[in-house]
């Protein structure tokens, strides 16, 4: 069961935390902020929280721009 | 002259010890401050030139030394290799010095006289010297310090070579420093080989450049140890500071000297000239894969920057605020990289460990540390013992002396057979300690169960002519001015202390300041950011402590029993004693001093402003003060 | 004493010659001191844009260390040591008496410029208690009363200097 | 984590974290006085002392900045720790015995007079106590180095050099909001505002910001806007080729790090607005030109801003220097980088496919990367000579010339240039971002995007998927940003910085807690009292007014908001090609399996004519929302509803072209 972000299926592996999803993703904006199922996982965290099947996350990213 | 290597140390070491032997006497000049105060540069020249006219420099020659720990007699000369002292030496002594010493015999006009008027010859024989164990000192009289070949010939840099040749691991010298027990001789007490070894280790785990500083600030008034250790041999701390490189894997060392220390700065710049010019710094030291450099920061100023975050601050280019030592130094020092900050005497001690060995470094001193570097302090500290005392200098001594054989034995006891009131050691963060606690032994942790610390090595000799509240107020202005201000307790406490103190000195004091001066004390113990303002109270707390009873006079009648304190004394003409010389009429700035030439004087009290220099200029000593 | 002239060059010899390290401001300052017996703004103006530090850390720099004074000081400097061993045999007396003397409160300059009368921390040489040095020439044993014959033997050093054209 | 007691409360807290950190998370409050939320620990007023028990051992520590590393145990309360802090206020209540937060504090412990007078007693209410705050936030907070000690001991005081304020003060008055005692005033009060301090409070709202979070966010003190290189080199968005590609690995040559730490050196940021301190303006410090009349000379280069280094990736050129040298000679030429970036890229396309060659560019070879020929085109359009003339016309001319005098296909020409309404495009690209094309396409000035920047919310986080969502974006946000120009404000401190708990807003992109701060910020200085919505109108009634002026002036109609394919899809085979499986599936997605065996000429095809569709149905629906007509005209309701009716012959000329 693959996982959604932000409304995209992507194939989940175990043990993928939020870090390693960025990471992968090339999501290096500073100004997102990460959902997992509706909750919020404020920055400190992304590193130890580990995404498991099936689950939705949003990566909202704010508004910039030079 | 050749650059050194590994491989041709050794021989051009030998190549200059022989043609050290090749003339064989010498004439030792002392060139350290105070002899150089003292004339010693129009002596030296003057013997120079009595050499030439009578063409005798292959038979004795001149050199230049460092202090020869007898300040008091300068300027001094010391006849090698007999070792006979010379003191107060003139230019016009010159040509009777010169035939003696070509002749091998002893000028007696010169020679030291003690206070029984006996003559001693040898300087090892005389007791201020014959008492004391040299091993920080022991090139003084011997070495010259200008000349890297002599200090070379003297065993200079033998150290390094020998670890250098061997490839000794860094963990391995730390060991061998861990083991001889060495701690911080800057006043700190804190054992160098954890130190290094914290250092090496946070270096290594950060992959960050460590860096090896030397303290020479020295700002304690009365302490002038570091400075007589640069002047007189360079190279111990220059190899001392090698060798701890060596040992945490550090490339950049820095000095941070006095710049009120012109000549200690002269000696140490061209020493490291001298020696990277022989390959024994800088790139690939000796041909090895070891480099190492050494640049000087010359303090401007403030008795704070002793305190290594200030120092560090000092380094860095901006005014010397200590920051918080919740983090050592050893992790975040200097640029907040690992940095080993030791005193002077301590890196010029490192040398003569690695030669002779841990075991015998800890032979000498007092405790066991073989267990571990806090149970004991072991090798010899370096006092500058000055103030009312008869032979003042520096004295060179196993840890553990008690400060009775140090004052008594060693300096003479007090000057002018008068009655010792107190001995203030630590300097501004140390204590008085009065005759009665004299028995106790000198070391790193004995003097502070009495409300004083050994520190760098001050010992100032206080006869009774001296008054122990004014010597705290001395100390709490010195302090007061050289806050550096950042934080309430010192900034502020010093201010109130300062005010109490002043009110007690005028006659002012009421009973409950006492409890005042406590009160602060306490706070500033515990509330002050560094060592400064943490042990800024020691003087008045230990003065309280011990000389309770002064305190009383002033405040309840009023009386400076040491007739110091300007608002309570008044100076009166002793009838019997006074010859009507008139040596003190034409100084004194009121003309309140009338009388016959030839008969008694006296003084009209009611010009009298207190200022003392009728008693400074009065050679009968007839001046009594109450 | 002539208006010492601020040349700008000069101080931009100082600034190269510690190579504009940011680390060595206060010995360029010290170079400076030495150079006009004061810290002229223009200095620091030159040597925080050099080493790109704010002029604020070297306003701080200048008023925080002894050795600096942001106005000129005498061209000859008195310095009587207040170290602990001096303290003892007397130190106090003689600034009081010099103090008197060049009627000049310790740590101030004597208006025509000449003279700059200053207690400093410890000299080094103890032994020879109470000291003052008057520019680079040490008197040991000083007492209150010797302390106008100290000031007339500096002047007369002075003088063998000025006529053999020494700065 | 690390076990600490405190108070007999117990808790487990990072390694590193200070006592009073960990206090405040048990709910504990220790006094202090020089430490802040804004400042680094400075440890100065010691009336934060604790005691402290670990192994055995009890000291007092100042817990601010006592860094947890080990298990302990701390009392807030004990005797010492008590004594300490009571003496310390009691000092200070002797030296300034009439100022209001020394009372209280003392107070609090107990303490009404001092025991003892103090030499240097201040009778001031608003007595500097020496805390430090001013200085600590003047340098470590907005890091303009201008406070400073001087002095020390009892005579330390604050100042500033030679007791005058210095060019580097921005005015930002962090130092005076800061100060516990009232000691340091603003003295200036510009243009009479109505009130001067509910400004200066809406400014230390961003203040605050910059201080504490902005070194994790953009870096904009730091980096400025060139921190947006890399991030767009990451989502494949920084123009590369003439908006061929998104990303391109010599990116990394021209990231933002390398300017930070390679070139900008002054150290001192030349923030372009009095009292910003963002000052996320940047100078590059001491920098040799090799070209050019000022050639050998060593000068100041304002700059690079993100869009000077994008555009030079849009040419192809990854030199770090010479994207230095090309900011300094178009600022002194009076040349927008941007303009002069993307009509390169134009020509560089141009001549790699034969449009141009040696002959007509008087020499120049002037492919992709041709960074020696591009600058030599710069300095042509400067004198006015040779090349460096067609090339001056900017694009639009360009398409008409090479189409009329050297026969190229107008339609090719038409799809890679690079302007709308006549004005160049800024450095995005926009093919996956449908509302962003619209934010370009319908921008009054041309294809600029300080009117919407879309990219993130529409093509990242798809949180505007159907085109009322797009067109309600492209409402909202064009007439707030407006709102920034009619006040002469900047944009930037509104969004390139976040509050902490913006995540948690109901619409986290406006930024609802700096929109309220622009909003005190107006009541501040006119006294009239705003709602974020009254901004919206005010912008509206501006913004329309514009569309009709253009209107008069000839455009502003549907037709002029027509942009080229490039911004909307890959043009060529080869860009197809480049980015294959995103746009295989898309087609899958719109047209099902028969996609499989096209070629890829009719997938582009294909592709086209969704997309070109898709632009025109975003159109409708942005004008719907706005109030306007099909053609993009304002409808005369509309005009009536904000006000703009009365203005003489605007109605007429909306009658004229058909709105009602």
């Amino acid at each position: 069961m693959p996982i959604l972000v932000n409304g995209q299926p992507r194939e989940w592996t175990a043990g993928l935390t939020v870090s390693m999803l960025l990471e992968e993703m090339k999501f290096s904006f500073p100004l997102k902020t990460v959902f997992v199922n509706g909750k919020r996982i404020p920055k400190s965290e992304h590193s130890r929280k580990t995404l498991s099947d099936g689950d939705k996350i949003e990566v909202i990213h704010m508004m910039s721009g030079g | 002259m050749p650059k050194l290597d590994l491989n041709n140390f050794k021989q051009e070491a030998q190549k200059f010890r022989s043609n050290l032997d090749a003339i064989p006497s010498s004439l030792m000049v002392c060139h350290c401050t105070t002899c150089l105060a003292a004339g010693a540069q129009k002596v030296h020249q003057a013997l120079e030139l009595e050499l030439e006219k009578r063409n005798l420099q292959n038979k004795v020659r001149v050199k230049t030394t460092g202090v020869t720990a007898f300040c008091a007699m300068g300027p001094v000369v010391i006849a090698q290799p007999s070792g006979t002292f010379y003191g107060r030496t003139r230019p016009q002594d010159a040509p009777e010095l010169i035939e003696h010493v070509a002749e091998g015999k002893e000028l007696e006009r010169l020679l030291f006289k003690d206070k029984d008027g006996k003559t001693i010859a040898r300087q090892e024989d005389i007791p201020f010297v014959a008492k004391q164990k040299p091993v920080v000192l022991r090139n003084r009289s011997v070495l010259d310090p200008t000349d890297i070949n002599d200090a070379i010939a003297h065993g200079a840099y033998e150290a390094i070579f020998n670890l250098l040749k061997k490839e000794t691991d860094g963990e391995a010298i730390i060991d061998i420093i861990h083991r001889s027990g060495i701690r911080g001789r800057g006043g700190g007490g804190f054992p160098a080989g954890l130190k290094w070894k914290s250092a090496r280790k946070a270096a290594k785990e950060r992959l960050e450049p460590v860096f090896v500083v030397c303290n020479a600030d020295e700002g304690d008034p009365g302490a002038y140890m570091d400075r007589s250790i640069v002047e007189a041999d360079p190279h111990s701390l220059i190899e001392g500071m090698m060798i701890g490189a060596l040992a945490v894997g550090a490339t950049e060392g820095f000095v941070y000297i006095r710049r009120e220390y012109p000549l200690a700065l002269e000696r140490l710049s061209n020493a490291l000239d001298q020696a990277r010019k022989k390959g024994l710094l800088g790139k690939s030291i000796l041909g090895s894969d070891f480099s190492f450099d050494i640049k000087i920061h010359r303090g401007a100023g403030a008795f704070v920057c002793g305190e290594s975050t200030a120092l560090f601050a000092s380094m860095e280019g901006k005014a010397g605020e200590p920051r918080a030592k919740y983090v050592h130094s050893v992790e975040f020092g200097f640029r907040d990289k690992p940095t080993v900050l030791n005193n002077v005497e301590t890196w010029a001690n490192i040398a003569q460990i690695i030669n002779n060995g841990p075991e015998w470094f800890a032979s000498m001193g007092t405790g066991d540390v073989s267990k571990s570097p806090w149970s004991g302090s072991s090798g010899t500290k370096v006092f500058s013992l000055v103030g009312n005392v008869e032979y003042t200098g520096l004295v060179e001594v196993p840890m553990g002396m008690t400060l009775r054989q140090i004052v008594f034995d060693v300096g003479g006891g007090v000057e002018g057979g008068r009655k010792l009131k107190a001995v203030q050691t630590g300097g501004p963060s140390g204590g008085c300690l009065p005759e009665s606690k004299l028995d106790l032994h000198v070391d790193f942790d004995t003097l502070q169960e009495a409300g004083s610390m050994m520190g760098s090595g001050g010992l100032i000799v206080m006869d009774e002519r001296t008054c122990m509240v004014d010597v705290a107020k001395y100390f709490v202005d010195f302090l007061m001015g050289e806050s550096c201000g950042k934080c309430t307790p010192c900034r502020e406490g010093l201010s109130c202390l300062h005010e109490i103190l002043h009110r007690i000195t005028e006659g002012k004091g009421k009973p409950d300041d006492l409890v005042l001066l406590e009160d602060l004390g306490a706070m500033l113990k515990d509330g002050a950011l560094c060592g400064l303002g943490q042990t800024a109270a020691n003087p008045v707390l230990s003065t309280l402590r011990y000389f309770r009873d002064e305190y009383d006079a002033h405040i309840e009648q009023g009386r400076c029993p040491a007739g110091v304190c300007k608002a309570l004394i008044k100076y009166t003409i002793e009838p019997d004693k006074c010859t009507g010389c008139r040596l003190c009429v034409k100084p004194c700035p009121t003309d309140c001093i009338s009388g016959e030439k030839d008969k008694p004087h006296t003084i009209d009290h009611g010009k009298c402003i207190q200022c003392g220099t009728c008693m400074d200029a009065c050679p009968e000593d007839a001046i009594r003060v109450e | 004493m002539a208006q010492l002239k601020i040349e700008p060059e000069k101080i931009d010899a100082i600034i190269s010659k510690w190579n504009s390290d940011a680390e060595f401001t206060i010995e360029m300052m010290q170079d400076v001191q030495d150079l006009y017996r004061h810290l002229p703004r223009q200095a620091l103006m030159r040597i925080s844009k050099a080493t790109k530090t704010d002029l604020g850390r070297l306003y701080h720099i200048a008023t925080f260390y002894k050795a600096f004074s942001l106005e000129p000081r005498g061209e000859h400097s008195i310095q009587v040591c207040m170290g602990t061993a001096c303290h003892v045999k007397g130190a106090t007396r003689v600034m009081d008496a010099l103090a008197r003397t060049l009627d000049v409160e310790p740590g101030k300059t004597t208006p025509d410029l000449k003279y700059t009368l200053e207690g400093v921390r410890c000299l080094g040489c103890c032994s020879l208690a109470p000291v003052v040095a008057m520019d680079d020439e040490i008197f040991s044993h000083v007492d209150s009363s010797m302390v106008t014959r100290v000031m007339r033997r500096h002047e007369r050093t002075m003088r063998e200097r000025g006529e053999e054209g020494d700065a | 984590m690390i076990k600490v007691t405190i108070d007999d409360k117990r808790l487990e807290v990072e390694p590193g974290t200070t006592i009073m950190a960990a206090a405040e998370k048990a709910g504990i409050f220790i006094p202090r006085l020089c430490s802040h939320e804004l400042l680094e620990p400075y440890g100065a007023c010691r009336v934060c002392s604790v005691e402290i028990e670990q192994n055995g051992r009890t000291k007092v520590v100042t817990s601010c900045n006592y860094p947890i590393r080990s298990e302990l145990t701390v009392r807030t309360n004990s005797e010492r720790a008590t004594k300490t802090r009571s003496m310390v206020l009691e000092m200070m209540l002797a030296r300034w015995p009439k100022v209001k937060v020394v009372k209280d504090m003392a107070a609090h412990e107990g303490i009404t007079q001092a025991r003892f007078s103090h030499p240097l007693v201040d009778n001031n209410e608003n007595a500097c106590i020496l805390c430090g705050r001013c200085v600590n936030i003047c340098r470590n907070g907005v890091r303009q180095n201008v406070l400073s000690f001087e002095g020390r001991g009892s005579s330390r005081q604050v100042s500033m050099p030679y007791q005058q304020v210095p060019a580097e003060c921005v005015g930002c008055g962090a130092c005076e909001w800061i100060c516990p005692t009232g000691a340091i005033k603003m003295i200036d009060d510009p243009n009479g505002s109505a009130d001067w301090d509910r400004i200066r409070r809406a400014g230390m709202v961003v203040t605050r910001e910059l201080i504490l979070f902005d070194d994790d966010q953009c870096q904009m003190r730091r980096k400025g806007t060139s921190n947006l290189v890399d991030v767009m080199n990451d989502y494949d968005l920084l123009p590369v080729h003439n908006y061929r590609f998104g990303s391109h690995p010599d990116a990394k040559f021209v990231q933002s790090e390398v300017f930070a730490s390679k070139f900008v050196t002054n150290g001192l940021p030349d923030g372009c607005a009095l009292g910003c301190d963002m000052a996320c303006a940047h100078a590059a410090d001491d920098f040799e030109l090799q070209t050019g009349p000022d050639k050998g000379k060593r000068v100041i280069v304002d700059g690079p801003e993100y869009e000077t280094v994008g555009g030079s990736t849009n040419m192809g050129i990854f030199d770090p220097r010479w994207i230095l040298e090309m900011n300094y000679y178009c600022d002194n030429y009076g040349i927008d980088t941007i303009s002069f970036c993307t009509l390169m890229a134009f020509v560089m396309e141009c001549y790699e496919n034969g449009i141009l060659d040696k002959e007509k560019t008087g020499g120049l070879e002037l492919n992709f990367g041709a960074k020696d020929a591009a600058m030599e085109v710069l300095h042509q359009m400067a004198r006015g000579e040779g090349f460096g003339l067609v090339a001056g016309q900017g694009i639009r001319r360009m398409k008409k010339k090479f189409a009329e005098e050297y026969g190229a296909d107008p339609k090719f020409l038409q799809d890679i240039g690079m302007e709308a309404k006549g004005l160049e495009y800024s450095e995005y690209v926009t093919k996956e971002s449908l509302a962003q094309q619209g934010g370009y396409g319908i921008a009054l000035k041309g294809a600029q995007h300080d009117e919407a920047w879309l990219i993130f919310m529409d093509m990242v986080n798809k949180q505007i998927p159907s085109f009322e969502d797009k067109a309600e974006a492209l409402h909202y946000f064009p007439m707030w940003r407006t709102w920034f120009g009619l006040n002469g404000l900047c944009k930037l401190p509104w969004n390139d910085i976040e509050p902490e708990d913006n995540a948690q807003e109901k619409e986290p992109h406006k930024v609802p807690k700096h929109t309220q701060a622009y909003c005190d910020f107006f009541a501040g200085v006119t006294g009239r009292e705003v709602s974020a919505d009254d901004l919206i109108t005010m912008s509206e009634r501006v913004y329309n007014f514009q569309r009709i002026f253009n209107l008069k002036m000839g455009f502003g109609t549907r037709e002029h908001d027509a942009i080229p394919y490039r911004s909307v899809g890959p043009v060529t085979e080869e860009e197809y090609l480049s980015r294959q499986d995103r746009y295989d599936e898309q087609l899958k997605e719109l047209e099902g399996d028969s996609v499989a065996g096209m070629s890829t000429a009719e997938k582009l095809q294909m592709l086209r004519k969704h997309r070109e569709d898709r632009y025109a149905k975003l159109l409708d629906a942005v004008y719907l929302r706005r109030g306007w007509t099909s053609n993009g005209i304002p409808r005369i309701e509309t005009a009536k509803k904000l006000g703009i009716d009365k203005v003489d012959g605007l109605v007429e000329l909306l009658k004229e072209h058909g709105a009602h």
